[in-house]
């Protein structure tokens, strides 16, 4: 009971430290460097400050010191004229310097001009060099994926959209991080409601540490208590510029190599970039199969379980002697077998993601096989049922987005709940809230569920399946981009005779 | 948000309906009715149990109670797990209750909804019970039998019929139902031996035999399956019907007439005798037409006799009439006109001449 | 007539195959009956002759093609003026026709012996008409590949031929020449519309490179087919007796049945299957004929009557249902057939050479 | 009332959705025999009669909503503000009792068909929950729902067509064997059935260019026409009319006889489908009940839902047996036959006269 009384008196001391932290003078971190140097030609006594350890020493030594030394420093206003450098701020706001300091300028104050302060940049950046995407690999195609230095990743995307219209706007976002945002759109062809609404949400977001752009996806989430991602993420350059002509936000953030797209749909979360490498015919098919796929792993255990707990009649005479002969000897109801299963697969995954990659390909390969078969062999689970579960995993793996397919499996469980609770009636009750959350939910403010509802009948080319290109005369109705026309039809091409 | 969790649990647990796991119930597949002694029926009931190696074990359970309903629940009671109903196939009704209780018990099927309207009806020759206790196939008694009727209905001289088509001839007006017959050879095989004919109140008064099976299917059903042996001057030829239809028309008012089209399609399977021409096909038309006019009117008269219609006569006058009078035609049907006419194609006669 | 484009032209040699794969239709799975009703075992001098004849009747064509632009419409044109020689070209597209349905109908009827007794005709023909559509629709230079791949593809069954060698009786052929000559010219007379088809040229010619270039392999393929017929009636007559090859159908086919390789049991299906390949060349080629007089005739787009005629043949060919039906489709088209070859062809020839000399002399 | 924001209105062309699926229900599982109990085999002429009916009041509808805003400002315009509330408050009981009638219905089809041992508190519990998820959400979801109820259990029409193999087409003949009488009478009870789409009168405020839907509706009352025209059709060739008379659900008894290779009796998951196709009909009830209470006493809807959900759930188990259903069947059937044939047309030529009144002052 002491316990939570503790609780409730924690609160004002902890603020009390706060303030009382804050009053003190701030103590030197180590790394912060001052020191003063002399212009013996001019006379001058100036001193630079600096953090060690992101300044460039290089730069320092080879491109500040030597100029301030040796040429005709006389006041302030010279810096910007003897440094070969090109980005030296004067300011007079003394609060700034904080700021400056901890972004890797070096402060230069003159003794003589106590109003004035220069901000020399000198920042080191230590990036690492581009690498192959490594969540949606693709066999043909683009090879290059983000990186976690932000001006790199705009570089891509400049580099494949050279216009003027790619806009970009920065933002530094957490009070603490100060990590660099930056908002990217067609100036012409994206709608500034989606660009106004995604600016005043990254404007709006108060949190003290943002590590990644997942940060950003869930503090702007349309609605944040729904295991479905409302951006979509991608590592690509080539989708993210893709996304950008199709009149989408996209929102890069420092230090994460993952570009938020907004607006989506639920469709999108199932297509690959591969599917536009493909010809459309193959392409459809293949989203085709994965969207089946990701429907099949949802409902197929929830089913098992539905029927063998509740509608026996329902199974063909042929396939009960196969079902019951199966489950003949495990000790457990269909509903529990399945949750031991399901968990296993869960369990197997994680393990598999937490190890390194070689040893968690083993895991998952050995773990699969030798569970698997010693559970059936121990009674526990029945074969068919292991059968539909291995199944079920394997399909909600080839969903393209990592995040989605995450939320595919969590959805599994809800439903073999309902499933033992009400049978098949209970996996339609489960449905119909799946439905109405989905039909809820937004991404920006424009639906969700389009272009299945509100039904879009010319979102349909590029959704379930994707026409050829040159069918995709028009932008996706949903993003509503101010230019709709994607490039002008050419004269259809006059059909001829057979033989002419 | 511990209590909604807690609500939920209980919920999960307890559930808001009985389960029947298929691994802990009995599958009822089949039932049986006998007559017993003081107007009692004994009732045997078949379960299929599942054995770990993949065979069917049939399981039968008697009981003589004295309404078919009863059955049931008595022998829930003798038996060690719950016996779930909804997956009957098959319902036999030994002769001496075709003849008087079957539309009685009949009820209890069509009532429920749990069951299926696919199942099948049959009349045993002899009891129901002995046909219920043989060892037929590996998939179980029930499955065995249901099969054999269902690839004679579709390749074989059976005509059509399952719950819903017996009753649907049997609340039709105008028209009255069937049942198949079947009859146990020895502990391994049955044979379908005649199809029953029942009366208005639902009672068996007569039986088709094999060989008048192939002319009630032409009255009463399509064909697509099924082959004749027909003669002429000697020669020989089997025709196997692959299509058949029948067209049932009012030809004549005041007195009454009506017609039956046949139309046979067939190929000539086996032949004997001289060279097979066009002529010669043409002839084995002709005769297996008349063959099918003379034996189909044969059978339509002992449908008059007998006041029974499975060819459904009265339903199709009532098609073609406005304000059709039921009464007035069960007067008219005794000696009503029915004119048989056949038209018989011979599509192939196969790979030599 | 617009000039034709020349990517929409074929080369001259792959007039071989045209004419092969035209002449091997749904016939030659039959004919040895009807040649042996006549002339018994010497019914291959019948072959020869036949063979003979068709090198004849492609000279005659080739000598009235010979003139620039020249093709059936044209010829009709110069030699019965625009109005009846549009009727006989219109009588033309009623034969083309009337051979597409024979054709389909007799493949369709071999399907419902050997493989599926119950196929349902019509959605059959559908599926099997909206191949053609695909194939035609496509234009002849893909019609002319479909002929290569139709001799090329089933040529294998010549050497699966020879499996029947143990069953076989060569001395069936002896005494040789048993026959009166009369005999032997009915035989060759039922043969000769066997192997028509050829005629079909008189309207694709504007559509070879070089017409006249082509010469050479139209004769090159009445060659092979003579050969490829002779080749079956030896075999088939060692292999049957008199008296079982009268009684027999399609004997070719019914000499397959005694074939049995360690894969495949009764290869007699996969004869049938393979049927379909050298039918659709066939098929095609007829309605691609069809097509294509009614254009120069009466200025229907192709694509147009395509659709049209296969539509009125797919409500036509359910119709007729059974064997005697089939039997005497048959029988209509050769006589048509002889008729159009034979008689008219020679006929067409004398009339437009004297069209010509007295042209000339104007 | 103050204007509706464009993101809560729906397109025009989903009101052809909402129509169609206030329409189709539970009565689609049984409305067979209550027409051939009047009409025989001819009770597919009433279908096609009902059809123009349902029509001309939509259209009547329509006009009434050129005028007026919805059925609040109606009320007002003709009888005033209190007579005109206390009828509101008429069709907020109205609409209760349908949402009544349709639950309890539809958790009857359960008990007989799936679970006769179903604790029905708990399954309304469940039901009212899912109910209250959607209706809170607005009246968007609503729609989306409703476009789901019509699209996903869109492939029972094929499935029907199974059992083709048993019907006899000729059970027709001869057509029109009954008197006009009969017909008609048929006919009221088949309007009955259809009813459900006088809502839009209440939520016609909610249709972006609310005129431009007129089609849209028109054209969601043809396709339930269809539907139900179909069903009849099949029905009637695959029952005989004594065995129709006697059969309580046709529509599920047909089903009885589909059987695929992967799944025997199909009925099971037609039921499981119709929860799919109730869920709007309940929703859109209990919404428009709900926006009628806050037009007239100015209670937050979300606050009037759940007092309604609540006191339905209450009711609906103390509402037991075969036949208290089937009484509360009939009286809806009275009612709603009432208040779309009779006082619709009545408050349209009402409304005119008002409307002429006041513009000749």
């Amino acid at each position: 009971m002491g316990f939570f009384f503790k609780k409730g008196n924690k609160q004002p001391k902890l603020k009390e430290q706060y303030s009382e932290e804050t009053d003190t003078a701030p103590a030197k971190s180590k790394d912060e460097k001052e020191s003063s140097y002399y212009n013996s030609e001019t006379n001058l006594h100036f001193s630079i400050r600096y953090i060690s350890t992101i300044v460039d020493q290089d730069i320092i030594q080879k491109n500040i010191l030597p100029y301030l030394l040796d040429k005709q420093f006389a006041s302030i206003a010279d810096v910007k004229k003897i440094l070969p450098i090109e980005d030296v701020q004067i300011e007079t706001n003394e609060a700034l310097i904080e700021e400056k300091l901890f972004n890797g300028y070096l402060v230069l104050k003159v003794h003589t001009d106590k109003q004035h302060v220069a901000f020399i940049a000198a920042k080191e950046v230590i990036v690492r060099s581009l690498s192959m995407p490594e969540v949606e690999t693709s066999v043909i195609g683009p090879k290059e994926a983000f990186i976690e230095a932000i001006d790199q990743n705009i570089n891509l995307l400049r580099i494949r959209l050279p216009v003027k219209e790619l806009m970009i706007e920065e933002f530094t976002i957490g009070s603490v991080s100060k990590t660099r945002t930056a908002l990217m759109y067609i100036d012409d062809i994206a709608n500034m409601e989606n660009v106004n609404t995604m600016r005043q949400r990254l404007q709006a977001i108060d949190f003290d540490q943002i590590n990644d752009s997942s940060y950003i996806e869930q503090l702007t989430a349309d609605n944040k208590n729904s295991p479905f991602p409302q951006f979509l993420d991608t590592e690509r350059p080539d989708r993210a510029a893709g996304v950008l002509v199709e009149g989408k936000v996209v929102v890069l953030v420092d230090g994460s190599p993952h570009a938020l797209i907004g607006p989506t749909n639920l469709v999108e979360f199932f297509s690959s970039p591969e599917d536009y490498l493909f010809n459309w015919i193959t392409a459809s098919i293949l989203r085709l199969i994965r969207l089946f796929a990701v429907v099949f792993s949802i409902l197929i255990t929830p089913m098992y379980v539905a029927v063998l707990t509740y509608h026996y009649e329902l199974i063909p005479k042929d396939l009960t002697a196969t079902l019951i002969t199966s489950r003949q000897v495990i000790p457990f109801p269909p509903i529990l077998e399945a949750l031991i299963l399901e968990l296993t697969i869960e369990l197997l995954r994680e393990a598999g993601a937490r190890l390194p990659t070689k040893i968690g390909q083993t895991i998952g390969i050995v773990g699969g096989i030798v569970i698997g078969t010693a559970s059936v062999e121990a009674g526990l689970t029945s074969n068919v049922l292991l059968i539909l579960v291995a199944l079920a995993a394997l399909a909600s793996f080839i969903t393209p987005v990592y995040k989605m397919g995450n939320a595919i499996r969590f959805l599994r469980f809800p439903f073999l709940l309902f499933a033992q609770l009400l049978g098949l009636l209970g996996i339609v009750f489960c449905l119909l809230i799946v439905i109405t959350h989905l039909l809820r939910l937004t991404s920006l403010g424009r639906p969700y569920l389009e272009p299945i509802y509100p039904p879009r009948w010319r979102d349909l080319k590029d959704s379930f399946i994707r026409l050829s290109f040159d069918k995709q005369i028009r932008r996706p109705s949903y993003v509503q981009a101010q230019k709709e026309i994607r490039f002008n039809p050419k004269h259809q091409k006059r059909r001829h005779d057979i033989e002419e | 948000m511990k209590k909604y969790i807690l609500l939920f649990l209980c919920l999960i647990l307890s559930g808001c309906v009985n389960k029947s796991i298929i691994d802990e119930v009995d599958i009822e597949r089949g039932v049986g009715y006998d007559e017993a002694s003081d107007n009692k029926i004994r009732g045997t009931i078949l379960l299929s149990k599942y054995n770990e190696d993949g065979t069917t074990e049939n399981v039968t359970m008697t009981v003589v109670d004295e309404t078919s309903v009863n059955i049931l629940s008595r022998l829930q009671r003798q038996s060690d797990s719950t016996i779930v109903y909804g997956s009957l196939k098959l319902v036999i009704f030994s002769e001496a209750i075709a003849k008087k209780d079957l539309i009685e018990i009949s009820d209890a099927f069509v009532r429920d909804a749990r069951l299926g309207s696919r199942m099948y009806f049959v009349i045993s020759e002899g009891s129901a019970q002995k046909v219920l206790k043989g060892e037929y196939g590996d998939h179980g008694n029930a499955t065995f039998i249901s099969d054999a009727l269902d690839h004679n209905i579709k390749h074989g001289d059976v005509p059509k019929t399952n719950l819903h088509l017996f009753v649907y001839d049997y609340t039709q007006k105008g028209r009255t139902a069937y049942l198949p017959i079947i009859k146990k050879l020895n502990q391994q095989r049955i044979d379908i031996s005649a199809i029953g004919l029942l009366d208005r109140q639902g009672h068996l008064v007569d039986k088709v035999s094999v060989k008048d099976m192939f002319y009630l299917k032409l009255l009463v059903d399509k064909y697509s399956g099924g082959s004749q042996v027909v003669k002429l001057d000697g020669d020989r030829a089997t025709i196997r019907s692959i299509h058949s239809k029948n067209k049932i028309k009012i030809s004549k008012r005041n007195p009454l007439e009506m017609s039956i089209n046949i139309k046979v399609e067939g190929i000539i399977q086996e032949y004997r005798g001289k060279k097979l021409t066009q002529k010669k096909i043409e002839q084995f038309e002709k005769k297996f037409a008349e063959e099918i006019n003379q034996n189909t009117t044969k059978l339509i008269k002992r449908f008059q006799q007998l006041g029974i219609d499975p060819a459904g006569l009265g339903h199709n006058a009532k098609q073609q009439t406005r304000n059709f009078d039921f009464k007035k035609w069960d007067d008219e049907y005794k000696d009503l006109t029915v004119h048989v006419k056949t038209d018989v194609t011979i599509l192939e006669s196969g790979v030599v001449q | 007539m617009q000039s034709i484009e020349a990517q929409r032209k074929i080369e001259p040699f792959i007039v071989f195959f045209v004419i092969a794969s035209t002449q091997i239709g749904s016939g030659f799975l039959v004919f040895q009956r009807t040649v042996a009703k006549s002339a018994g075992y010497d019914a291959w001098i019948a072959v020869i002759i036949a063979g003979i004849m068709t090198h004849i009747v492609m000279f005659l064509i080739y000598k009235m093609l010979k003139e620039e632009g020249a093709d059936l419409a044209s010829i009709h044109q110069q030699v019965f003026g625009k109005w009846l020689g549009g009727l006989f070209n219109l009588l033309f597209v009623g034969y083309f026709c009337y051979g597409l349905l024979t054709v389909t109908r007799t493949y369709i009827e071999l399907v419902q012996v050997w493989m599926f007794p119950d196929l349902n005709v019509f959605l059959f023909t559908l599926f099997f008409f909206v191949l053609v559509f695909y194939a035609v629709n496509s234009g002849l230079r893909v019609i002319g590949g479909l002929s290569f791949f139709s001799i090329v593809l089933p040529l294998y069954l010549i050497f699966i031929f020879l499996f029947i060698l143990p069953y076989t009786d060569f001395r069936n052929f002896f005494p040789i020449y048993d026959h009166s000559i009369k005999e032997i010219l009915q035989a060759t007379k039922d043969l000769t519309v066997v192997m028509i088809g050829y005629e079909i040229i008189l309207v694709f010619y504007p559509f070879i490179k070089n017409g006249q270039q082509s010469k050479k392999w139209a004769h090159f393929g009445l060659l092979f087919t003579t050969l490829i017929y002779l080749y079956t009636t030896v075999l088939s007559f060692a292999f049957f007796s008199e008296e079982q090859l009268k009684e027999t159908i399609w004997p070719t086919l019914s000499m397959l049945k005694i074939v049995e390789l360690p894969f495949i049991e009764r290869f007699e299906y996969i004869g049938v299957i393979n049927w379909n390949i050298i039918i659709i060349p066939n098929v095609c080629i007829y309605l691609w004929c069809a097509s294509r007089l009614l254009k120069r005739t009466v200025k229907i787009q192709q694509r147009k009557s395509v659709v049209g005629l296969l539509f009125i043949i797919l409500l036509i060919i359910p119709q007729l249902e059974t064997r005697y039906q089939v039997d005497k489709l048959d029988d209509y088209f050769s006589d048509i057939g002889f008729i159009i070859n034979y008689l008219y062809i020679p006929l067409l020839f004398v009339l437009l050479s004297i069209v010509r000399k007295v042209k000339k002399r104007q | 009332m103050q204007p509706i924001k464009v993101q809560r209105k729906i397109e025009p062309f989903i009101v052809f959705f909402v129509i169609a699926s206030t329409q189709l229900g539970v009565g689609m599982l049984g409305f067979q025999r209550i027409v051939a109990a009047s009409a025989g085999y001819d009770a597919w002429i009433s279908v096609v009669i009902a059809g123009i009916a349902t029509n001309t009041v939509m259209f009547l509808i329509y006009k009434m909503l050129k005028e007026e805003a919805d059925l609040v400002s109606i009320h007002q315009q003709v009888f005033g503000k209190w007579l005109g509330g206390m009828f509101n408050l008429l069709f907020v009981v109205y609409f209760g009792y349908a949402l009544l009638t349709v639950a309890r219905s539809y958790i009857e089809v359960v008990q007989v068909w799936m679970f006769p041992d179903l604790n029905v508190f708990w399954f309304t519990l469940f039901f009212f929950i899912l109910v209250f998820y959607v209706v809170n959400s607005g009246f968007r979801v609503i729609s989306g729902l409703s476009f789901f109820s019509i699209v996903l259990p869109l492939y029972l029409i094929l499935v029907f067509l199974f059992i083709l193999p048993y019907t006899d087409f000729r059970n027709f003949l001869p057509i029109y064997d009954h008197s006009i009488k009969e017909i008609l009478q048929a006919t009221k009870d088949l309007t009955v059935i259809t009813l459900g789409y006088e809502t839009i009168l209440v939520f016609y405020p909610f249709i972006k260019n609310g005129q431009k839907s007129e089609k849209w509706a028109h054209f969601g009352l043809l396709f339930t026409t269809f539907i139900y025209l179909y069903i009849t059709f099949l029905t009637f060739a695959y029952f005989s009319e004594e065995q129709l008379k006697e059969t309580i659900w046709p529509t599920l008894s047909m089903l009885k006889i589909v059987q695929f290779p992967f799944i025997e009796r199909f009925e099971y998951i037609s039921i499981v489908n119709w929860y799919i196709i109730i869920i709007p009909n309940v929703c859109i009830y209990l919404w428009c009940a709900s926006r009628l209470l806050k037009r007239t006493v100015n209670i937050q809807q979300r606050k009037s839902v759940v007092g309604l959900l609540f006191i339905l759930l209450f009711l609906i188990p103390q509402l037991e047996t075969r036949y208290q259903v089937d009484v509360l069947n009939d009286y809806i059937q009275k009612i709603g036959f009432a208040v779309n044939y009779l006082y619709i047309p009545l408050l349209f030529v009402l409304l005119l006269i008002v409307k002429k009144v006041k513009n000749k002052r």
